[in-house]
């Protein structure tokens, strides 16, 4: 096993890479920017390195710089985490070269799997179902209204190199096709540098469904069955839960089967995740491959009692899988709700500032996995994540109650987050019954949804009045009755409090 | 001590009577004791009404105007509580809030990427009047009152820091 | 299912109720002494009930205050939790009288399980394996030296009426019998008014293993596995598991088999613990049975995915367990921690006073079971636990490795702790191989093991002088560089930190 | 600037200087950089050195007589820090650290259950001198130095409040 690796990532999941790094008696190493000096990964870190100045492109994507503080301080090898540096091939190409193991699978796979028109070929060569389209990159806009006329409307273009849902656009009817399609080139020209596009059936209300891998360099590929993760808002994965509401055995069975087939195809070593679109027929089709660690990927952990984080140690360092397929014994149920500093009430808008106080929900199958702490100041430069609330129960219904409680004791003070965003789609029926789908979110969500109510008011109208008794009393009599500030004291939040009923 | 409260366009008197530290508040025609304690952090308060206990973080903004915030898990509640002394000031200096054109100012530092009005336009409360990039995110920036656009001080691409005043509104009567 | 609980108890186990109440949609009810104001569990509460004075006799001990406060608020049942009137069968029958539920076994069960000696016979009876030892209370102190010479020496001489720890005396050689008998004799009649003591064999080097079991009173007992618990100071558990790491498979089902012989003995309704001694060539002997929830029943939970206080309720209530035999399987493993308020370098004086700071280890496997808060202070009437550190691994080792970790992170400013005391217990090799008994610690430990090192001293030395250095240069320009104070800071600790090695 | 630090009875002798906001602390003939910047509240450091990261806790206690913590998690470490000045002060009022009776006094409120020593016992560093209960268990009392019992204020069954001085023992020269 490695005796030192560097991290290079930040926030929450540097910092998970890190704890199974000191679990295993391996060395970190962090890197950080100017803005993340005092950023919680830099102090959890065993050993901790300055690359460069906040923006993410000076720093945390400085391919050179990061590959040589990883020689400079010993480091065998580079875990990416996700987002930045994670699926760029080129950065997994300069570690090889470097003589560091990249933690992630090999350069030419992820590059295979970066375009989607290439994957969706890989795939489909090898038997896994893909969206009805067309075969190749749009040459001709008569040609490509041929095979849109031919898969039947609505399509979708989609950018070859785009991905999280930008660079694709539905078209309900020919009359719109070449217009969209103009439009649609011009943007992956100017967003990707690279103006190809190409058509595909649209699947309307899809389900988000994705089958996790891992596959060590002997050839061993195991799966770890599904991640629904259909909440989701502007693309953005809003709930992840495992298993699937709507997935039975049979359909575990086959999807798992597919995932296995499109990691041999990609001659896949590593952890990935091979993300289908399910339509309301249930029928699935491969969507894309994540050649990373996914940002949801304790809801797995959690119902198969696998330690994702160190198999991927394991794989880099050449040793085999420590589990078979045999082993992968589902139990329970999972949830993972993302908390964002950002205002639900105002569009969504980020919010940065100072954490005056953050206390966590805790308690029987509460996980939390955090970037931040008391007296923190979230940058403006990267992902306004705060943090992750995963929870485990027995059964579904279970953990939607577990995951409502464990939100109602999340105290966050200082900067907006969605925790009532997150409250209000625990409660929703669609989600209740396991029947929405990708667009679910956008169709039912309106700010109004979380105004408060009249009890609370009173309440703090109540609070307040005291406040303005209480102060004036003070002033009136010079020094009133002796009040301890020098601490910082708050309670876990409680539904009570949440729902005053005065 | 009797008090006129404000909050979220609501107006409310309170008394409020100090016994053995139990307050006595009187409010909408309801008499409650209120065990209210401070919680270690002077502005945190630990409330106990009906045998139901609350955590409350409140505190003044200015008390020479009556200004205070109660912040209930995370929601933030601003309110205007008015003594008689202070109701005596406010109708001498015949002050009224509400008044200023609205101005909206960029939330974060961030790049502009949209101007959606001219001077001279209509907005309603609600409607987008600028968009801007921050955090890798694109942001609408909405008025908050009916009125006219008085000023606009940015275009498309400008970098912006926090804070800056970007749009004003003149409010409808 | 009940829709009112009132939790008789406070602190960590009142909250760790409280959650399962907010998860199956149950009002929860607590009451609170004066010293407990402003305790977590009073603030965590759906509602709340001043119930007296800060001595437990005039509160939480106070059995028709209790009682009243439920009948007044309309709660249908009640927990105890542990501790307090939690195995107070007086207490159960005053509810059962009273027409609320008790949420434990029935009045005679807790009765007949208290007197050990009445336990011991009716175990005995059932075909319950018990120690080598005298039939019946000493009548005669030449008939109790006859019974130690048949049985051997060294013989333990116990109170009938005793427990944890208390009323038990080891006798060597029969020359010492007498006065030791008198000794302990006298000291059974002043600690719990009954002078009854019996003799049995001393068992050297012995293991505490427990079996969690579970029973309907439709006849259904299911048993949870065994939990090991021989990490023991002065007869107060300190580290607790799940599986023993001595416990074969057949051996399990052995004791898994007498546990329920013992339940069905005693007619037990409800959740409850087998507590057995097992000697150096594993044959193991009834104990006692602690009839309530215990402190350590969340390592139970996390390796069977079980929640033992929901199934509380659900035999409470009438209701079947959700669980039979067949469901129950294991997997991997679980350790348990107990943080207590004490300084393992003063004989682990207890120590109370202000929570400055509090921050809880997260992340993968480990759950916080807490009662206080940053701001909180510990008060002196009760006991001074602060919380307990649960983690979950694959295996034994991964377990260790976690709960080292978890510990490292925990920080808790403003009383001494014993979490030195802790890591310095995970790391000793008699808990690492699995041969650890009873009495382990007291052989080990001395307060020198934890002391710290030169490193330390020189990273203090470090930032003692850059405090005088800032502090001189502020005092001399007057307003030095401005230093944001309105805020508390703290990031987790690390193991970097906790070992500096400069 | 140069200081003389006194750490668990070791002196050292410390030179600083600033540069850019780093530290160059020079101690035991080694010269260190010492990114050290506040994190939050005053009180805690978080500082780089040789690529790990640290956060203490570090205050003065009395800056007139150079008294200051640091307190490494959890673990507290009394420093005595003086530079030339208050070298020369120390000198002229010839003050001694450490003179005095040792006072053994209440940790907490409890009630004595044993008194182990009279006035004139001899007394070992580490030996029992009192035994008292609270939050339901035995604590043993301990002399932290040798000497010779001066008083003895309690009796068993007295009830005592917090910080209350219980024995006295004058130090062995």
């Amino acid at each position: 096993m490695f005796k030192k690796i560097l991290v290079a990532n930040r926030g929450e999941i540097a910092i998970r890479v890190m704890r199974a790094c000191r679990e295993m008696g391996i060395t970190s190493a962090a890197v950080y920017s100017d803005a993340d000096r005092l950023a919680l990964h830099v102090t959890y870190a065993d050993e901790t390195y300055h690359i460069g100045p906040s923006p993410s492109k000076e720093s945390y994507l400085e391919i050179e710089k990061i590959i040589e503080t990883a020689k400079q301080c010993g480091a065998e090898a580079i875990h990416p985490g996700y987002g930045f540096l994670a699926e760029n091939a080129d950065f997994a190409a300069a570690c090889e070269a470097a003589g560091i193991v990249f933690i992630g699978p090999r350069p030419d796979s992820i590059r295979r799997m970066g375009n989607k028109l290439e994957a969706r070929d890989t795939m489909k060569a090898s038997g896994v179902p893909v969206i009805p389209g067309g075969e190749d990159a749009i040459s001709s806009a008569a040609k490509a209204a041929a095979v849109a006329r031919e898969i039947g409307y609505p399509v979708m273009i989609k950018a070859a190199a785009g991905g999280g849902g930008k660079g694709m656009r539905v078209v309900d009817d020919e009359s719109d096709f070449e217009a969209t399609l103009q439009m649609t080139m011009g943007e992956a020209e100017s967003a990707f540098g690279d103006a190809s596009v190409y058509v595909e059936k649209y699947i309307e209300r899809p389900k988000h469904i994705e089958i996790q891998i891992l596959a060590d360099d002997r050839g061993n590929i195991v799966t770890l069955g599904e991640r629904e993760c259909s909440m989701q808002r502007r693309y953005q994965k809003v709930i992840e839960e495992a298993p699937s509401p709507v997935v039975t055995t049979d359909l575990r069975a086959a999807l798992s089967d597919a995932a296995r087939k499109a990691a041999a195809a990609a001659e896949y070593v590593g952890a990935g995740t091979v993300e289908f679109i399910m339509d309301q027929d249930r029928q699935f089709y491969f969507l894309e491959m994540n050649t990373r660690l996914q940002v949801e990927h304790p809801v797995t952990e959690l119902v198969y009692g696998v330690d994702i984080v160190k198999e991927q140690f394991r794989i880099a360092a050449g040793d085999p899988l420590s589990i078979g397929q045999d082993d992968v014994k589902i139990r329970g149920h999972a949830l993972e709700t993302r908390l964002y500093a950002e205002d639900p009430q105002s569009n969504f808008m980020p919010s940065t500032g100072l954490i005056k106080q953050l206390i966590l929900p805790e308690g029987p199958g509460v996980r939390n996995e955090n970037g931040i702490y008391p007296g923190y100041e979230i940058p403006i430069y990267y992902d306004p994540l705060v943090g992750k609330v995963i929870v485990w129960a027995e059964d579904r219904s279970g953990a939607i109650q577990r995951c409502r409680r464990a939100l109602c004791e999340y105290q966050v003070d200082g900067v907006k987050t969605n925790i009532e965003f997150l409250l209000w789609a625990l409660d929703e029926q669609g989600f209740i019954d396991g029947t929405y789908d990708t667009a679910y979110i956008e169709r039912r969500f309106e700010p109004g949804l979380l105004h408060t109510r009249a009890d609370e008011l009173e309440l703090a109208a109540i609070a307040g009045s005291i406040t303005a008794y209480r102060s004036l009393q003070r002033m009136n009599v010079g020094s009133g009755p002796q009040i301890r500030e020098n601490t910082w004291r708050r309670v876990a939040r409680m539904e009570g409090l949440r729902k005053p009923r005065l | 001590m009797r008090f006129w409260v404000k909050i979220k366009k609501q107006e409310k008197r309170v008394d409020i009577e100090e016994k053995d530290g139990i307050y006595i508040v009187e409010m909408d025609g309801k008499k409650r004791s209120v065990d209210c304690r401070t919680a270690g952090h002077k502005d945190y308060l630990s409330l106990i009404i009906d045998n139901r206990s609350y955590l409350v973080e409140s505190a003044p903004l200015k008390i020479d105007e009556g200004k205070y915030y109660a912040n209930i898990s995370g929601r933030r509640y601003n309110l205007e509580v008015l003594d008689e002394r202070l109701i005596a000031t406010r109708q001498a200096g015949a002050l009224r809030s509400d008044d200023g054109p609205h101005v909206i100012s960029s939330p974060m530092p961030g790049l502009i990427v949209d101007v959606r009005v001219k001077v001279g336009d209509v907005v309603k409360a609600g409607s987008a009047v600028a968009v801007m990039e921050a955090m890798k995110m694109q942001n609408e920036l909405v008025s908050e009152v009916d009125g006219i656009v008085k000023a606009v001080n940015i275009q498309p691409k400008d970098t912006v820091e926090s804070q800056v005043p970007l749009i004003e509104i003149e409010r409808h009567a």
